[in-house]
């Protein structure tokens, strides 16, 4: 068994509609270790989320995924059937939504749904727990740091605000212990304060089960302070891969230098919006014939207009999509 | 990961489609149909009377010997006249009512609502008994009955609308300008609520087809020798044994009839809420 | 709560363990629709009320169609409309004037006393008392006083000959019923009503108002008890649903049948449909005070502009015979057979009767008042589609409820409107009620001193046939002037189920009296 | 322990901060005050309303032999010929008692009350009959509609429920009797059977008359419930619950038609309303003795004090229903205790 967790070949995700089917993940190749957090990182549409909803099977009927490798723990996730794939949701693998409000039953209680994960995990783990179910749910409200935790048990999700319900959602997904855990953006909802907490939960998270986490997110700063290594995403390709501190610090892909020169401005204090890459991702319906970043790229020549770079891999594991890495890789 | 859904997505349009279809078909039957048919909807003919369903009279005649085809067709202009008068009648008063009510508030808004919430309480065929007990018979009377039925769905809809839009600053820009609250509610309030509008209405049409009928079927419809479907109905139902064509017939006339009208509204909806539109992505 | 649908019983039938199938049905089984042989289910179809069953406040037909069951006239009719005796042995016509009944002696009430002379007097003298309002009073408003020669002997004195007074006495729809004068000063007028008593061979066992009734054997009655121990009366409104009811096995009997359904119900095996031209009158009543009616010429042109026949045919599906005018042919020798030229259907005559009038056809834009949705709506339908058709009149319809029509009738507040009366037993209700310048029934306002001293002698002459003589004398005098538009008169029905016998349908619609006779197979 | 079970086991009793019961009570009250409030206006408009109808109840009540002193002695007794007023005063007064006066046309001189009470089981039976028939047809329906949406299946379930509304109720009926009354005789046509006398039977009886009234509802409920269902099954907490690895049919059952109940009970007590008024052609095709025959013939019969009595007793079933769904839907619907 090698610490390869997930191993994923030539993604793509779309949707059907009238007829047609619009592209939003289009050939994506991502490997996960054991253990590890990597972070995605693109703006909205960028197929960030439809990759993390693509890896649990959780897109909707009229979503169309194919792969030429879906792996995940040495199990073949292609020719799982959907009972199978069943099994291994909150078994193996989990995801934690951006919306936290959204993300509970609003007809039952909080307790109701740490009962309903106590009873799924038992199940999954083929074990049988004697604690009461109450206990159990006590203690891991108090993991994830509600203090008032016998009368959250009792309270709606409506009756929480959204900072305690992803801390809850975060309870559930540790009772789980899954191996791999898809987190799309959780902190976006959230204010500043109540997303360091949160974030922090995310780090005990991560140390208490050593699941590997992706991390969805669009914020370059939050994806760095959590993060090994971070994917950056554009139209549904990734652009750039890399160690966090790599990508951070020497950023490769024009859209990436964008994003860290934004990210780097909004922690100045200065207005993002003079650093913005001017632009809007390509209409999936009418992809430039090159490079998808081309229209919106300032370094952007010939080639580009003409030719669909491919990764270019470099070190630790660094890939860029970029004819300009390719040609500064060169000379070396 | 399935293709079935794509069909599905086209069969549902296709009820759409389909609703659309019959409802042009009755239509077209209901106007040229009912002008190129050769019997006229009122002529007796005493040697022919109750004769079953044949090349002459596809659906038989009734007891006077009139043919029951024509007067189903000229039957289903009139009770369609008498629906979408009621509706039409009943959504505009109930619009501006709700609309009102919601505009100004406080007491207007409390007396106009309580009435409606009164008028909505009563079962809509009980209350349609009772108001055609109060007015009397004939035609007007049943558009009156059947309008005041109706009217409080309208105004419940204007209400809740006009609660959200009168907060806009296009209409607040309005108000701040002088205009008087008539206008504003006619110009600029109403008109962004057109769609739920439509689509009440159209099922409105049918329902008040269906109200027109209950009445006619007890014996409270539209004045002979007009006839409605309603009317056609009662009168089947009086000799149904000997001759059940004039009641099978004309009944199922309504309900083909309501067929493509609930389809059609269905297919409205679907396009104006978008809601219940199948979302592109999640 | 007491109910008529299929397989049902009271509850105390059950405990009292007739019959195993009903048995049955109270353990939870399924409803039969098979009776046990000792009751009949009788529907009153085409109904829903019956007020009182009272016969000096009866009004109504179903009240009558009960309180027949219950109780006894002084007389009765037999099928072919003689007078034929019943608490009366006999009567003679004593010098004075006077008639003389001799009552059969140990007639028992349903509360077991014995009927005397005193409850016939109390009786007669109760409907003519002005305070108790009788709506039948005008049956007695000759009587003069009522003495009691001894228990079993009453004399009835009239101011002045009158010959209807004997039909008058019958069992019919008179409200002259014999009642217990002692039960009724107990009770109280109201009370009596609703717990009646009388000599007739069922008393009142259970009464759910607007939905039927159940009548159980007086096992007292002077003709000996009656066989079917039970008869439930079930009101159905819809005489349509009570023809359902009927081929579903939920009832035995019906007092009518929709005139659509009878061709296929002579047809149909499990049925016997009895039917003869009853004892009513269907005709257009016209306002005389309102322009166009009050033109003779108008009346006739109208009355000769449509065919009573296919009027016949397209309303009651022939079940009925056209009239010449208001007295029907089961009146026997009071009815003239001979057609009329105003009754008849010529239009050329027709138009030449317009043309003299001072009206035009064109300005006859009136509605003809009618109302239901039955065949009442289809008399005026077809009546105004001809007469538009004949004359070029431009007449409409308009269709109200019963009790408007009637509201409209008293009033005046209408110029046609059809209209009909049925039941009536004699020539006089028809003659001088409808036709006479004092009858009640005289709505339209129609007065001919000629015919008014007509009538008035026809009720006078005691001898049937010249009687009749008078009466058709003065109907075809009436008739050529119009004021009323005579139409037809139709059948009356009634369905049995193949395994009901016994029932002799009489021409003024009996339903209650024939209950004693009723076997089941 | 079902998971259910722990659900019911996990209300107030154990925990400290506990404010549920007085502002629900007090909603309730509310409630309550309110729904009585329209039926008392609900009775005087109805009253007002009545007085200026045409015709004259006299007439209906003694027959169209009545002579005109008969007329004017019935008059006088029920105080026809008084001012609206104090006919209006003196019917208040005699409601404050309970009492709805007596009865001028459908039944002389009984007491309205006793003649309300005694219809009201038999439509209150086929009603509930009625509505159980299209509740049981619609949640089939509606959720084979909806789990095998836009395939073969919803095709059908929808098309039923098309059709279902498109029939008018009383064609319908008639088209039963014909078919399974008349024609193949498994039903009666006519009449009612008491549950009380036999359960069976009563529900043999009047099952023709309920399927009619039903079906009509029972396609707009399921409808609604498809149309819930779908609402329901693209909100995040499903997706949430799917990635959790529930059980399809605990996913199905939990979250899905949980939350899609409450719309769903929603208009089924709004249906209440079509209910009642499909009661009254019904039951006077199949000859039930219940409210709405009872209101046809009171209206026919212009029998006023009866007309008043039926219009004020739907009006508070129909109330009452709604207060009913109300409280339900706040039990079933935590977001709307508040």
């Amino acid at each position: 068994m090698s610490d390869v967790l997930v191993d994923i070949r030539q993604l793509t995700a779309g949707f059907r509609s009238q007829g047609r089917t619009l592209g939003i993940v289009r050939g994506v190749d991502l490997t996960i270790e054991r253990g590890e957090v990597l972070g995605i990182i693109g703006e909205s549409g960028s197929g960030k989320t439809v990759t993390g909803l693509a890896l649990l099977r959780l897109l909707p009927e009229n979503a169309e995924v194919q792969a030429e490798r879906m792996v995940f723990d040495g199990q073949d996730l292609l020719t799982l059937d959907d009972d199978g794939f069943g099994a291994l949701r909150g078994a193996r693998l989990a995801m934690i939504f951006q919306d936290p409000v959204a993300s509970f039953n609003p007809a039952k209680r909080i307790g109701w749904h740490l009962h309903t994960i106590f009873t799924r995990a038992d199940e999954a783990k083929a074990r049988s727990v004697a604690t009461p179910w109450r206990e159990r749910a006590r203690a891991i409200l108090h993991d994830v740091g509600i203090t008032r935790a016998e009368e959250t048990i009792d309270l709606f999700p409506h009756q929480l605000s959204g900072g305690m319900l992803q801390r809850v959602l975060i309870a559930l997904i540790l009772a789980l212990e899954p191996d791999l855990i898809v987190a799309d953006e959780p902190t976006t909802n959230l204010d500043k304060l109540v997303e360091r907490q949160v974030l922090r939960l995310f780090r005990d998270l991560q140390r208490r089960l050593s699941a590997a986490i992706v991390f969805i997110t669009h914020d370059m700063a939050t994806a760095a302070s959590l993060c090994d290594r971070i994917a950056v995403m554009y139209a549904g390709q990734i652009v750039e891969i890399g160690r966090t501190r790599d990508v951070f610090e020497a950023p490769s892909h024009p859209y990436t230098q964008g994003l860290v020169r934004t990210s780097l401005a909004l922690a100045r204090g200065e207005g993002g919006r003079l650093a913005e890459i001017a632009g809007e991702l390509p209409n999936p319906s009418q992809l430039p014939p090159g490079c998808l970043f081309e229209p919106r790229c300032d370094k952007a020549f010939g080639r580009c207009r003409v030719e669909r770079p491919e990764p270019f891999p470099g070190r630790h594991g660094r890939a860029v999509r970029c004819f300009l890495a390719e040609m500064e890789q060169e000379p070396s | 990961m399935n293709s079935k859904f794509q069909i599905g997505a086209i069969l549902r349009n296709r009820l759409a489609l389909a609703g659309l279809a019959i409802t042009v078909v009755v239509i077209l039957a209901i106007t040229l149909g009912a002008a190129l048919m050769p019997h006229s909807e009122e002529d007796m003919d005493f040697v022919n009377l109750l004769m079953p369903p044949s090349l002459e009279h596809p659906f038989g005649t009734d007891a006077f010997g009139r043919d029951v085809l024509t007067r189903v067709l000229i039957g289903g202009r009139m009770s369609l006249m008498i629906s979408l008068s009621a509706i039409a009648l009943a959504s505009v008063v109930g619009t501006m009512m709700g609309s009102l009510s919601a505009y100004h508030g406080g007491w207007t808004d409390a007396v106009l609502m309580r009435f409606s919430d009164l008028l909505f309480a009563f079962p809509s065929f009980v209350l349609a008994l009772f108001l055609m007990v109060v007015l009397g018979f004939g035609t007007p009377n049943i558009i009156l009955a059947i309008a005041l039925v109706y009217l409080p769905i309208f105004a419940r809809i204007a209400r809740n609308m006009t609660m959200l839009i009168k907060e806009e600053p296009y209409v607040q820009a309005a108000r701040l300008m002088g205009r008087r609250p008539l206008s504003i509610i006619v110009g600029e309030i109403i008109p962004n609520f057109s769609a739920p509008l439509l689509v009440q209405a159209s099922i409105g049409v049918a329902f008040g087809i269906i109200l027109e009928a209950g009445l006619s079927f007890i014996g409270l419809g539209v004045q002979p020798p007009t006839p409605s479907l309603g009317s056609i109905m009662a009168d089947g139902r009086e000799y149904f044994s000997r001759g059940p064509w004039v009641l099978t017939f004309s009944g199922l006339a309504i309900s083909f009839a309501l067929l493509g009208l609930n389809l059609l509204g269905d297919g409205i909806r679907d396009l104006t809420d978008p809601r219940l539109r199948e979302r592109a992505a999640p | 709560m007491i109910g008529f649908g299929g397989g049902r019983f009271d509850r105390r039938q059950v405990f009292k363990g007739t019959g195993a199938a009903v048995a049955l049905t109270a353990l939870g089984g399924w409803p039969l629709p098979a009776v046990a042989a000792d009751r009949v289910r009788a529907g009153i179809t085409g109904y829903s009320v019956i007020n009182t069953l009272d016969p000096g406040k009866a009004t109504l037909i179903p009240e009558y169609y009960v309180l027949w069951g219950l109780y006894n006239g002084l007389l009765a009719f037999d099928e072919k409309m003689n007078v034929v005796s019943d608490l009366a042995e006999g009567f003679a016509a004593v010098d004075g004037g006077a008639l003389e009944f001799k009552l059969r002696s140990g007639v028992k009430f349903h509360d077991g006393s014995v009927l005397s002379a005193d409850d016939v007097k109390f009786s007669f003298e109760r409907l003519l008392d002005e305070k108790f309002a009788s709506p039948n009073r005008s049956k007695l408003a000759e009587v003069d006083r009522i003495e009691i020669v001894d228990p079993l002997t009453v004399r009835i004195h009239t101011k002045r000959a009158f010959a209807p007074l004997l039909t008058f006495l019958t069992n019919a729809r008179t409200g002259t019923q014999i009642l217990p004068h002692k039960a009724v000063k107990e009770m109280g007028d109201e009370k009596f009503g609703r717990t009646p008593i009388g000599t007739g061979p069922y008393r009142l066992q259970e009464w759910n108002a607007n939905q039927g009734l159940v009548l159980a054997a007086h096992e007292g009655y002077f003709r000996g008890a009656p066989r079917l121990k039970t008869i439930e009366v079930p009101l159905i409104t819809e005489e349509s649903s009570g023809v359902t009811a009927l081929l579903g096995g939920q009832i035995d009997l019906t007092s009518t049948a929709p005139f659509a359904d009878v061709p296929q119900l002579e047809k149909n095996k499990a049925i016997k449909v009895l039917k003869q031209p009853g004892l009513n009158t269907r005709f257009i009543s016209l306002n005389l005070r309102k322009a166009p009616f009050d033109d003779v010429h108008f009346r006739r042109a109208v009355s000769m502009a449509f065919q009573r026949e296919a009027m016949v045919r397209a309303v009651l599906f022939g079940e009925g015979v056209v009239t010449n005018g208001v007295l029907p042919p089961a009146l026997g020798p009071f009815h003239d057979p001979k057609p009329r030229d105003v009754t008849t259907f010529n239009a050329e005559r027709a138009r030449a009767e317009l043309a003299k009038s001072k009206y035009k056809a064109k300005d006859q834009k009136f509605a003809v008042v009618t109302w239901g949705s039955g065949w009442w709506k289809r008399i005026a339908e077809v009546f105004v589609a001809q007469v538009n058709a004949t004359l070029g009149t431009q007449l409409t319809v308009e269709v109200t409820d019963p009790n408007a029509a009637y509201a409209r009738q008293k009033s005046g507040d209408f110029l046609a409107s059809v209209w009909g009366w049925t039941g009536f037993v004699d020539a006089d209700e028809y003659l001088y009620d409808i036709l006479h310048s004092k009858g009640w029934r005289n709505f339209g306002g129609y007065s001919n001193p000629e015919a008014d001293k007509l009538i008035e002698a026809s009720s006078r002459e005691l001898d049937v046939a010249k009687r009749a003589a008078i009466c058709r004398q003065a109907e075809a005098l009436v008739m050529e002037e119009a004021p009323v538009i005579a139409c037809f008169c139709s059948n009356i029905h009634n369905l049995l189920s193949a395994k009901v016998d016994g029932f002799v349908q009489k021409p003024y619609g009996n339903y209650g009296d024939q209950f004693p006779m009723l076997t089941v197979a | 322990m079902s998971l259910s079970a722990v659900d019911r086991f996990l209300p107030a009793v154990f925990s400290g901060r506990r404010w549920a019961l007085p502002p629900t009570l007090r909603y309730v009250f509310g409630r309550i005050l309110g729904a009585l409030l329209v039926l008392l206006i609900g009775a005087f408009i109805v009253f007002l309303t009545m007085k200026a109808a045409p015709g004259d109840p006299s007439l209906s009540a003694l027959g169209e032999q009545a002579p005109p002193e008969a007329i004017a002695a019935f008059r006088l007794q029920h105080g026809l010929d008084q001012p609206v007023i104090t006919q209006f005063a003196s019917w208040l007064g005699q409601i404050a008692h309970g009492d709805f006066g007596n009865s001028l046309v459908v039944a002389s001189g009984r007491p309205i009350s006793n003649l309300i009470l005694s219809r009201l089981p038999t439509t209150a039976f086929v009603g509930l009959y009625a509505l159980t028939i299209a509740v049981l047809s619609s949640l089939v329906l509606g959720t084979v509609a909806a789990v095998w949406r836009g395939k073969m299946a919803d095709m059908v379930a929808t098309s039923i429920a098309v059709l279902g509304i498109s029939m008018p109720d009383f064609f319908l009926a008639y088209m039963l009797i014909l078919g399974l009354a008349l024609g193949l005789g498994l039903f009666p046509s006519y009449g009612f059977v008491a549950p009380g006398d036999s359960l069976l039977g009563a529900l043999h009886a009047s099952f023709l008359p309920a399927l009619a009234i039903a079906a009509p509802m029972a396609a707009v409920f399921a409808r609604t419930l498809r149309a819930a269902l779908l609402e329901v099954i693209r909100q995040p907490y499903v997706t949430t619950a799917r990635s959790f690895g529930l059980s399809r049919a605990f996913t199905f059952l939990h979250f899905i038609f949980r939350n899609a109940l409450i719309p769903y009970v929603t208009i089924v007590g709004l249906q209440v309303r079509y209910v009642l008024g499909g009661v009254v052609v019904i039951e006077r095709i199949f000859g039930i003795p219940g409210i709405g025959s009872l209101m046809v013939d009171a209206a026919f019969g212009r029998d006023y004090p009866l007309v008043q009595a039926c219009m004020v007793t739907f009006l508070a079933i129909v109330l009452l229903v709604n207060l009913l769904v109300d409280i339900a839907c706040t039990g079933l619907d935590p977001r709307r205790s508040r």
